[in-house]
């Protein structure tokens, strides 16, 4: 067996086996052990698969050794590896960190079902990304789907199962709206798999079932991506689930979601169908502005610092919209490179906002919500948690230096290249509101006076570690771009081909 | 391709109200049980949007045997087998957190639990 | 025919359901509607998919739902307002799906795409399983059935995750953690 | 219910039959409609059965919920199982061409071991959420 040449099963096939294993072995620290040798894996694995993809192209990989379109294919271009390895990356840095925050938001008997979940969420992103099978991409979406709805649901809050509950209700329309739309493509082309469907669909191309199925696969897929104003689901999600739940969704859930879409929008649908002839990239467009300064101004006036961050994502989704809807390289690039970016930078926040609430917890007590009234004067107690905020938060501003910087930049290029300039101080003035919200966090940690005089006592370093390594990255990928910037580049050219 | 006329298309026409009067009821429905149901039609009528085309006039199911020539399309009944099992199980998880609200909040009326929530949300406004 | 009328009994169905607040009575209608779906599917030759359609969505849906409504023991409330919003959002949904299907191939149309791409080749008997959707199902396709039984694991694993006792009280009043 | 006689007395023969039309229904799949998925929602019926006619406690000791969890994983993980031997018999994952010299028996070989791994699953998940949700009415019932 050679393994180099297994790498697109294994990507899947690895943390997938680690939670029926958890669950078999129903221990918490094993299953802590297993999940994470898991996500580690994949991560190694979406190095390799990444560099595979800049040696030889496009992977496919036939599963069952039945070639497409008969069976069901993997496929691993550049953008997929991409957004494989955020996914992988991310959870490999995020599992770690929830060992120690879990022990204090989850009953310990729930522990290895915690991780068994982790696992499933992770393994069906991952399977999202990678295949080339329209319904396959349904099967693993609904896994991930049932596994958010339950890690959400373990938070400590009772509103985090109304906020469970509400997003299963608004994921299941969703994924069936997605049905539907598949199931119109399947009848007209009579195939499942992706590239055929995108050769076949020449021939039917603006017939009506076809621009149906466009829409409800828009719909549907927006629904799980929360654009605006599907987004409803969101906010609460985001800010009753457990602090590493949290952060695994908002660095990578809407960010797959995401990839879906531009996969059906270039490389299934095409770009003649979707810029040329239906008024798709119009509406994409003020839909993001509109989730750009309402999410965004929203976001300003929130009690609660994990609502204020959930309110931003809707708010920051609508900048990668954005990018999509300009049909260009420059336009999808920024839109790739901003999912990247964006990612790593609400991870990072979350993480420190999960330390946060820990150390706001009395001895053996359980987090308090992090409201504003609680965080006065905390930059004294926990000066590296804070400041790593402060930088993230740097980040979402799009502050020169910071990873958020060069996401704007390719954007705003993007808006002039389609000679919209008053696009680029829409994008500006967006980002004064997230110095308002950022600004809201600075003062009342920094410039309010602490409650009680409080020594230092910052979180551990398990904590620490893992989110000060996001933080670091978004430093990183501020000042070096080529990984960044050239894997989004690579991708969008290989996807737009007719634009510029 | 197509005749277009509204007799021909009275399986699509049933399917299509199908699926919106399911969609009716989970969206206008404030019973977290009743929105649980209505989702279940809506799911259950997609089925008939990939079985009923897959039909052939003449055809028989897909079980091949030497007294038949022309079976009806195996791949939607595939396709539907796994839909059906990914419905019961959003069923399940949707009815466990059911249960799980009813528990603490005392009801499952969506207005109910909304005013609870805000209550607690004014209370913690009151205090900051 | 047969198709025709059971598709007027099960649209009698599902409207008596969206208009009934007896919840035990919708749960029964809803079985009903499974099971009507059940008989149109053997009808429309997809045995195995009438099979499971009957043991799942009349058998087990129903008996999940009769059990959670024993735990919950609830009446659906009078709604407070009139629903136009979701009034409007399904008639567009309507709208937009028959504008669609109205370009759909005809009924039955041994030319349509389906018949002609993909599924002539599983009737082919290639792996000697004379049930082509068992063999579809398994091998063709076995990766989706894997990912349907990873589904249903999730499922499971996951209503353990939410009903099982916990050893200590985790919910109070809506507060979180003081 | 549990202590009527006939009940009791019909329960007790009706079981295997359940049982056996369950396994009937998995390996008659090549053939006929039936597969892995129904004949572990009937086999599930026949145990869910049990505990009607002879009580829940009755039927968790012969079927422990430890069983039912790991029935649970086992499922899967046997699914799971066959696809990395396809791999480490040098095909690809879930190729079931390998698993035998002879491909043809290979395939039969692979589909019969994937479709226990769905009766598994299935029947695990479907007696654990009957035991989660009928204990939680009995305490319920125990409270009013």
């Amino acid at each position: 067996m050679n393994l180099v040449e297994h790498l697109p099963a294994l990507q899947v096939v690895l943390p997938l086996l680690s939670a029926p294993l958890a669950v078999l072995l129903r221990h918490g620290g094993i299953a802590f052990a297993v999940v994470t040798a898991g996500a580690w894996a994949a991560f190694a694995t979406a190095i390799g698969l990444w560099l595979q993809v800049g040696e030889v192209g496009v992977i496919s990989y036939h599963i069952g050794s039945w070639a497409p379109p008969w069976g069901i294919e993997y496929r691993v271009d550049r953008l997929a590896s991409f957004v494989l390895l955020l996914v992988a990356g991310t959870a490999a840095i995020v599992l770690p960190w929830s060992r120690a925050s879990i022990e204090r938001e989850i009953p310990r008997e729930l522990h290895y079902l915690y991780y068994a979940m982790f696992g499933l969420c992770l393994a069906g992103l991952l399977g999202i990304t990678i295949t080339g099978d329209a319904f396959n991409i349904f099967v693993f979406l609904e896994i991930s789907s049932l596994a958010t709805y339950v890690l959400i649901a373990l938070g400590r809050d009772r509103r985090a199962l109304t906020a469970a509950y509400r997003y299963l209700i608004m994921g299941t329309i969703g994924a069936t709206f997605y049905v539907i739309g598949v199931g119109f493509l399947y009848l007209m082309t009579g195939t499942l798999n992706l590239v055929d469907m995108a050769e076949r669909l020449r021939d039917v191309e603006s017939s009506r079932p076809v621009l149906v199925a466009l829409a409800f696969i828009t719909v549907g897929v927006s629904l799980k991506l929360a654009l605006f104003p599907l987004h409803q689901w969101l906010p609460n999600a985001y800010t009753y689930a457990p602090s590493a739940v949290t952060a695994f969704l908002a660095a990578t859930a809407t960010k797959v979601s995401v990839y879906v879409l531009i996969r059906f929008w270039f490389s299934v649908f095409g770009e003649t169908l979707i810029f040329e002839r239906l008024p798709l990239p119009e509406i994409l467009l003020l839909l993001s502005l509109a989730a750009m300064f309402a999410a965004s101004f929203i976001a300003i006036f929130q009690d609660n610092l994990k609502r204020l961050f959930a309110y931003s994502s809707v708010g920051q989704i609508g900048y990668i919209t954005l990018g999509m809807s300009f049909d260009s390289v420059s336009g999808l690039t920024a839109a790739i490179v901003h999912l990247f970016n964006h990612g790593i930078a609400k991870a990072a926040i979350f993480l420190l906002i999960g330390g946060l609430v820990l150390g706001l917890a009395k001895p053996g007590g359980a987090p308090p919500a992090p409201t504003f009234d609680r965080l006065a004067g905390l930059a004294r107690r926990m000066p590296l948690t804070c400041f790593g905020i402060v930088i993230a938060g740097l980040s979402l501003i799009g502050v020169p230096g910071t990873a958020g910087f060069i996401s704007k930049w390719y954007l705003i290029l993007a808006a002039m290249e389609a000679g919209q300039f008053w696009l680029v101080g829409a994008i500006l003035l967006s980002s004064l509101l997230a110095i308002a919200y950022v600004w809201r966090f600075v003062e009342v940690a920094y410039f309010r006076p602490a409650p009680e005089a409080a020594g230092r006592q910052e979180a551990s370093l398990g904590l620490l570690l893992p989110a000060w390594l996001l933080v670091i990255a978004t430093l990183w990928f501020g000042l070096d771009t080529s990984f960044s910037v050239g894997s989004a580049a690579e991708a969008a050219r290989f996807l737009v081909k007719v634009g510029g | 391709m197509s005749s277009g006329g509204v007799l021909e298309h009275f399986t699509y026409i049933v399917t299509v109200f199908l699926m919106v009067a399911g969609l009716y009821v989970v969206i206008a429905r404030g019973n977290l049980i009743k929105k649980l149901v209505g989702l279940s039609v809506f799911q259950t009528s997609v089925y008939l949007l990939y079985i009923a085309p897959g039909k052939l006039i003449g055809g028989t199911a897909p079980i091949l045997s030497p007294h038949y020539t022309v079976y009806s399309n195996p791949l939607p009944h595939v396709l539907i087998l796994t839909a059906i099992v990914v419905g019961v199980a959003t069923l399940a998880l949707g009815l466990a957190l059911a249960v799980r609200i009813k528990e603490t909040y005392g009801s499952i009326e969506e207005d109910e639990i909304t005013a609870a929530d805000n209550a607690v949300q004014d209370a913690e406004d009151a205090r900051s | 025919m047969i198709v025709n009328s059971l598709l007027v009994l099960m649209m009698v169905a599902v409207l008596s359901l969206a208009r009934t607040r007896n919840l035990f009575a919708v749960i029964v209608l809803s079985g009903i509607y499974s099971f009507l779906m059940a008989t149109l599917m053997v009808a429309l030759d997809a045995v195995d998919v009438a099979m499971t359609e009957a043991a799942v969505g009349a058998g087990i849906s129903t008996v999940l739902l009769l059990g959670a409504l024993h735990l919950c023991k609830s009446e659906e409330a009078r709604p407070a307002h009139r629903p136009w919003l979701p009034l409007a959002l399904s008639g567009a949904t309507a709208a937009l799906l028959i504008y669609g299907a109205m370009g759909l191939p005809d009924f039955a149309d041994p030319n349509a795409p389906i018949h002609q791409h993909v599924a002539p080749r599983y009737l082919q008997n290639e792996v000697d399983v004379p049930n082509v959707v068992t063999a579809v199902l398994a091998s063709f396709r076995g990766y989706d059935t894997l990912g349907e039984t990873v589904v249903v694991f999730t499922a499971g694993a996951g209503i353990i995750a939410l009903l099982r006792r916990r050893k200590h009280k985790p919910e109070g009043k809506g507060r979180d953690g003081e | 219910m549990e202590n009527d006689l006939v009940l009791r007395v019909v329960g007790k023969l009706l079981i295997p039959f359940i049982l056996l039309f369950a396994l009937y229904v998995q390996f008659h799949g090549d053939f006929g409609p039936g597969g892995g998925f129904q004949a572990g929602t009937i086999s599930a019926a026949g145990i869910v059965f049990h505990a009607l006619v002879f009580g829940l406690e009755q039927t968790r000791r012969i079927v422990p919920d430890r069983l039912v969890e790991a029935m649970l994983a086992a499922g899967v993980l046997l699914y799971a199982g066959v696809g990395v031997a396809g791999l480490l018999l040098g095909g690809n994952y879930l190729d079931y061409f390998v698993l035998d010299p002879d491909p043809i028996h290979g395939q039969h070989r692979g589909i019969f071991w994937v479709e226990a791994g769905v009766h598994i699953t299935v029947c695990g998940v479907m007696l654990k959420i009957f035991y989660m949700f009928a204990s939680r009415s009995q305490r319920k019932d125990d409270e009013a």
